[in-house]
């Protein structure tokens, strides 16, 4: 937050407001030249019209399943230790695969309490866990907003509800296995 | 008393009995020292090299937990020599370990995490290929064992050669294919202390295994109240429920150990079936009820209690305090004793807590606490009696229990008291009342010693601010 | 295997009755003079034997060079407190096999060196450790005791002096850490083989936790001859710190391997060229391992130039350990070498401390990358980095000795080492 | 001989245990001679046999388990009849000692201590035999044959009944 404050106060120290003042002028000038001769809008005609935000967004979470469809969560439960707002409930229990040895028998999110941080993404050491660019989360009633795993993982929008896959851990198992 | 010696640890002096064992000597005084191998109720092994020291005037580092204390001695453990050598003895025991910490129940409170943090923290250079061991066995007794994770420190098997001398369990093959296995399975009555003293998470327990994750929970220290023993322990909580129970150090009453019944002392008090309010039995219905019908029900009949032996010495006390002076028959149920009356470690037969605490406050309030005065009461009871049964807190043999409530069943209202789950022995009554578990009150108990044991509050599940002594006042409505 | 000038032998200590055929059997030996010594050491006071030996300097020649006399000087003096005197011939240091060639064909010398210690040491019971390996030799053994007990040099009140001394053969079963004399208790108490924490050292509280005494074959059978001729007669030969006749036992690239006795401080050009006659092939000599696995190695100047006693050896870099000398000639890769010294290690680790569990197995392990294609040139600062954290951190030396020919090879052979370890892994 | 097949010592041996007892001043310490002893018996040491000698000489199961796989020469597994050891140390490394004990391995398809399909062999590498002057050296049974060559050693091991 700091840094660019600075920069403005040394370039006003330093060039006055004049500077300040053509350079903020030149981009908006730019900016309504381009736009006079290029008819693109700035608004959509939403929804029929949807912006595509990069993959960097933080939206709706996905739970990520393993190549043989089964969630990839561990349920070490670190994003729900690290989660500032609380909304992560997990209930782990055996698996009956010994490699696997520990899953979620339920995963939930309140997207409600969710204020979208990405902690949690950051948190999860097998890439369980991740922000989509999805951002159309309305719903009726208050058990809409409680996302269960088959919400998170398995929901229409995610590869026709087959799920994100993701090999990360698997690759660095391997390595080490050899 | 033994000989005082004193000396200097990283400048710090401090007093030891003379011959006692350095490390403990460091560590009784708040020196952190790190160690796996090394535990103050087993012997020394001697084999974990993490507690190395030098002293000044001896020329090679050594392992502190084999030395003894003598006066004068100048032990550094903070020297770059020892520094570098806790660093890379650390590394040797990380080296095979799975570091499969997301799924491992011991993750927060492992050896080999806190000991990274505080002496580690270097970067793996471990590329080569991990030797792999046997992963989740049930090797009984709810222990599950995970031979790779182990760090081969022998606590368990030292523990069971020689604390419950049943030898269960060994460290098989040698170099770095050793791993630790169970011959058949655990057959001791401690074998829950197994997952107490493995340093890192090759024993966990059954009965907690992925229930919550440790720093999720808070300890609240009391004391068992399985049996007259009153061992010192921890139980693990938080707003979820109680998860667990392990001892603590005591010196005068367990040690460290705890038995495996002491275990399970926790379910009943976060049970989701445990009692919340008043009920009343309608046709085998348990259905909630207000406290004002079941005093109406009450009024106008003649009051008798049976008070169970593992109330708090406060209650029994507060509880004789509102029925003083009233027409009021009083008698004391105990629990008969199940097993052998000690059986050398921990573990008696008598599971009545607090029966020294309860026998003092009957005598001091002129009441007859044996088993004639029960008797007496059982045979006096008419339909124009209400009486008032506090069932015992952790109900050993529900048959025993039956048989009391036999005699009961010719009062005109019986009531429960109740902190546990509605069990289904519990149809005889008209009415359950909630009291508090031992998880919910303050107070003590008197042990098999006579030694005053102190139980204390931790979060609340139930109703825990109607005790016994709420319903004393209940006499003659 | 032959020995054929066996001749040169007599002239010294350990080895002067083997030329003389069936010397295995009692009558032949004590003809030749044998138990004529223990006869005289019962004439005498025990603690002038233990005053002779010290006098003689003789040291221990299991491998850590401890002065045998200093040993038995700490042993409790109280005669008739119960307390056991055991002989290691548990041999299994790599290039050993001096105490075999010993014991097979002259078992007695080393029943009556244990019989004089025993006096001396005022000790009830012993026992001979010998690996598992040895069978026949074991057996040789029995056969030798059962003689000695017939002839009453055993058994209760030998030589009418009131001395009880009962001695057994106890078979190991193949493992190398049982040579380590606390782990030679372990094992001989029915327990694994694995050492045990120092202190209490063994001759204070040793088998069954009483005081014991742990000495090598060659040390007891060096008792006798020296208890016959006098601790000034075996300080004719070796130095003033390496006095006496040592075992060596000689394997690899030479014509002649097989085991000699020189006195200490014979050079090894010596010992190569004469007792061995010269390098196999008349390849040129490219390193030597003075001592068994365990010692670091010797480059080919620092071979031809060194003394074979103990303080030679050390200012060498190296140690003379158990006396095995192993001739590598310039055909030999060095990394190989190594390679087989650390999967010995790793397969013979007890498993008890964890520097030398986990790190033997890791040394092996670096060292080995190269067969999943993972290795570099820095793999050789880890190996040496590792190996140099795992000494001196152990209950043992075994540790050690996995750590000391891992960074000596590296101090050698650096640069064949880095080839070695980045070259393609063989097909 | 399966896991389960009871064990006892035949009269013999059980005298040779008693004799055993005699040499030591505990029964622990008797623990080795008598599992060699057993193993001489039955071949290897089966869970019977160890629950046999657990009894017999009242030690707990797992100390006798423990001592078995902590030893290269007692055996947790079946064996064949003859027990082949390879020695793979230095010496006899450096004059093909691997090499023999693959071409061993190879010649009679087995493995490490595997036993034969005919049940006659089984090959066990070892660690240094202590005959290094006979490099590359192997031990049939308790005899040692030094100065081997693949060839040789398998002539030799094909006479072994």
């Amino acid at each position: 937050m700091g840094e660019p404050m600075i920069l403005k106060a040394d370039l006003y120290r330093e060039h006055g407001f004049l500077k300040g003042l053509y350079l903020g002028l030149k981009i908006t000038m730019m900016t309504m030249i381009r736009n006079l001769f290029k008819h693109d809008r700035m608004t959509l005609n939403y929804p029929e019209e949807k912006y595509f935000y990069s993959d960097r967004f933080r939206g709706k979470h996905v739970l990520t399943v393993k190549e043989d469809g089964t969630l990839r969560c561990t349920s070490c439960m670190l994003c729900a230790t690290y989660c500032p707002a609380q909304c992560i409930h997990i209930v782990a229990a055996d698996d009956s695969d010994k490699s696997v040895e520990k899953a979620p028998v339920s995963f939930e999110i309140e997207m409600l309490r969710c204020i979208f941080c990405g902690y949690c993404e950051e948190a999860c050491p097998v890439d369980a866990i991740r922000l989509t660019n999805e951002y159309e989360m309305s719903g009726h009633a208050e058990q809409e907003w409680v996302a269960d795993h088959y919400e998170l993982a398995f929901r229409k929008s995610l590869n026709n509800g087959k799920g994100v896959v993701s090999t990360v851990d698997d690759k660095d198992r391997m390595k080490l296995r050899l | 008393m033994t000989e005082k010696v004193k000396l200097t640890w990283n400048g710090k002096e401090i007093e030891a009995p003379k011959g006692s064992n350095l490390l403990k000597a460091a560590l009784d005084n708040g020196i952190e020292v790190a160690h796996y191998c090394y535990h103050s109720g087993l012997s020394v092994a001697g084999v974990c090299r993490m507690c190395m020291v030098e002293q000044d005037g001896v020329p090679r580092p050594f392992p502190s937990c084999n030395a003894t204390c003598g006066e004068g001695m100048v032990i550094r453990s903070d020297t770059p020599k020892i520094k570098a050598s806790v660093e890379a003895t650390l590394q040797f025991h990380l080296l095979n370990h799975p570091l499969d910490c997301p799924v491992c129940d011991q993750a927060g409170e492992c050896g080999l995490q806190d000991y990274y943090m505080k002496h580690g923290q270097y970067d793996s250079q471990m590329i080569d290929k991990k030797v792999h061991k046997e992963k989740v066995q049930d090797i009984g007794k709810n222990v599950m064992l995970d031979a790779e994770r182990c760090i081969l420190c022998s606590r368990c098997v030292r523990f069971t050669e020689e604390i419950t001398k049943t030898n269960e369990m060994g460290i098989l093959n040698r170099g770095d294919h050793a791993e630790i296995q169970c011959n058949e399975t655990l057959k001791n009555d401690y074998a829950q202390n197994l997952v107490d003293i493995c340093p890192v998470g090759a024993l966990t327990s059954k009965d907690f295994r992925f229930k919550q994750r440790v720093w999720f929970l808070e300890d609240v220290h009391t004391t068992c109240i399985g049996c007259e023993t009153g061992c010192s322990v921890k139980v693990s909580e938080n707003k979820n429920g109680a998860f667990r129970v392990k001892p603590v150090y005591d010196h005068e009453v367990n040690g460290h150990w705890m038995c495996d019944d002491g275990r399970y002392i926790y379910k009943h008090v976060s049970s989701p079936t445990r009692l919340g309010g008043a009920v009343e039995n309608i046709n085998g219905l348990f259905v909630p009820a207000d406290e004002l019908n079941v005093q109406a029900a009450v009024k106008g009949k003649k009051t008798k209690y049976i008070l169970s032996t593992a109330l708090t010495i406060e209650e029994y006390a507060n509880f004789f305090n509102a029925v003083k002076g009233k027409n009021v028959e009083v008698a004391l149920y105990t629990l008969p004793s199940d097993g052998p009356e000690f059986d050398g470690i921990l573990r008696r037969g008598d599971k009545n807590p607090n029966l020294r605490g309860a026998k003092a406050a009957f005598e001091l309030a002129g009441f007859d606490h044996s088993q004639a005065g029960l008797d007496n009461l059982l045979g006096s009871i008419s339909s124009s009696d209400a009486v008032f049964v506090v069932v015992p807190e952790i109900l050993y043999n529900e048959d025993h229990f039956n048989t009391l409530i036999k005699k009961v069943e010719k009062a005109g209202v019986r009531i429960a008291l109740a902190c546990g789950e509605t069990l289904g022995t519990l149809r005889a009554f008209n009415y359950l009342l909630p009291i508090p578990a031992f998880l919910e009150k303050n107070g003590e108990i008197l042990n098999y010693q006579g030694q005053a044991r102190k139980l204390r509050k931790g979060m609340t599940y139930g109703e825990a601010s109607k005790d016994v002594s709420y319903y004393g006042k209940w006499v003659n409505l | 295997m032959d020995y054929k000038d066996v001749a040169n032998y007599k002239n010294y200590a350990l080895l002067s009755y083997h030329h003389i055929p069936g010397v295995h059997n009692i009558e032949v030996f004590e003809r030749a003079g044998g138990y004529e010594t223990m006869k005289k050491c019962f004439e005498m006071d025990p603690e002038a034997i233990k005053e002779e030996v010290k006098q003689s300097g003789l040291r221990g020649r299991g491998g850590a060079g401890f002065a045998t006399g200093v040993k038995w000087g700490f042993f409790t003096k109280d005669r008739n407190a119960k307390k056991y005197l055991l002989c290691n011939a548990d041999e299994s240091e790599p290039g050993t096999f001096k105490d075999r060639f010993l014991v097979e064909k002259n078992p007695h010398i080393l029943i009556e060196g244990m019989i004089i210690s025993a006096w001396a040491l005022g000790t009830q019971k012993g026992y001979i450790y010998i690996r598992g390996e040895f069978y026949h030799q074991a057996m040789v053994l029995e056969r030798a005791l059962k003689e000695a007990y017939a002839k009453g040099y055993l058994g209760k009140n030998i030589m009418g002096k009131g001395f009880d001394f009962d001695l057994y053969v106890h078979r190991g079963a193949g493992a190398y850490i049982c040579g380590e004399e606390t782990a030679l208790i372990s094992s001989l108490e029915g327990q694994k083989g694995q050492p045990k924490l120092k202190p209490p050292f063994p001759a204070i509280k040793g088998y069954r936790g009483l005081p014991t005494m742990v000495n090598n074959v060659e040390s007891l059978a060096a008792v006798p001859w020296i208890m016959r001729h006098g601790a000034a007669a075996y300080k004719q030969w070796g130095t003033e710190k390496s006095p006496g006749t040592k075992l060596f036992s000689i394997s690899g690239d030479v014509n002649k391997p097989g085991v000699i006795e020189v006195p200490l401080s014979t050079t090894l050009k010596e010992i190569i060229e004469i007792h061995c006659g010269g390098m196999r092939n008349g390849n040129k000599l490219k390193a030597v391992i003075p001592g068994g696995s365990s010692s670091p190695v010797l480059n080919a100047d620092d071979s031809y130039a060194v003394k074979m006693d103990y303080e030679d050896v050390a200012a060498k870099g190296s140690m003379l350990g158990s006396g095995a000398i192993i001739i590598i000639d310039e055909t030999r890769n060095m990394g190989d070498i190594l390679k087989y010294t650390l999967e010995f290690y790793h397969h013979e680790s007890c498993g008890q401390c964890t520097p030398c569990r986990e790190g033997t197995g890791w040394l092996e392990a670096i060292f080995k990358r190269k067969e999943t294609g993972k290795s570099s040139k820095s793999d050789i600062v880890l190996l040496d980095k590792t190996a140099a954290s795992m000494r001196g951190q152990t209950i043992c030396a075994l540790a050690d000795a996995a750590a000391m020919p891992t960074q000596g090879m590296i101090k050698v052979f650096r640069e064949e080492l880095e080839q070695y370890v980045t070259a393609a892994p063989k097909k | 001989m399966s896991q389960t097949e009871k064990f006892e010592f035949t009269p013999d041996r059980l005298a040779l245990y008693k004799e055993y007892l005699t040499r030591y001043d505990d029964i622990d310490s008797a623990l080795l001679p008598t599992l060699h002893l057993a193993q001489e018996q039955n071949g290897w040491l089966s869970d019977s046999v160890v629950a046999y000698i657990s009894e017999l000489m009242g030690l707990p199961s797992i100390r006798i388990k423990e001592v078995i796989s902590f030893y290269d020469m007692l055996y947790d597994q079946p064996v064949g009849r003859n027990i082949v050891h390879v020695c793979t140390n230095i010496t006899c490394s450096m004059f093909g000692g691997r090499e023999i004990y693959s071409g061993l391995l190879k010649h009679f398809e087995t493995g490490y201590l595997t036993p034969t399909r005919d049940g006659r062999i089984s090959i066990q590498k070892m660690e240094c035999l202590g005959a290094c002057e006979q490099a590359p050296c192997m031990r049939v049974n308790n005899d040692y044959v030094g100065n081997i060559d693949l060839q040789s050693a398998i002539s030799k091991l094909e006479e072994l009944p």
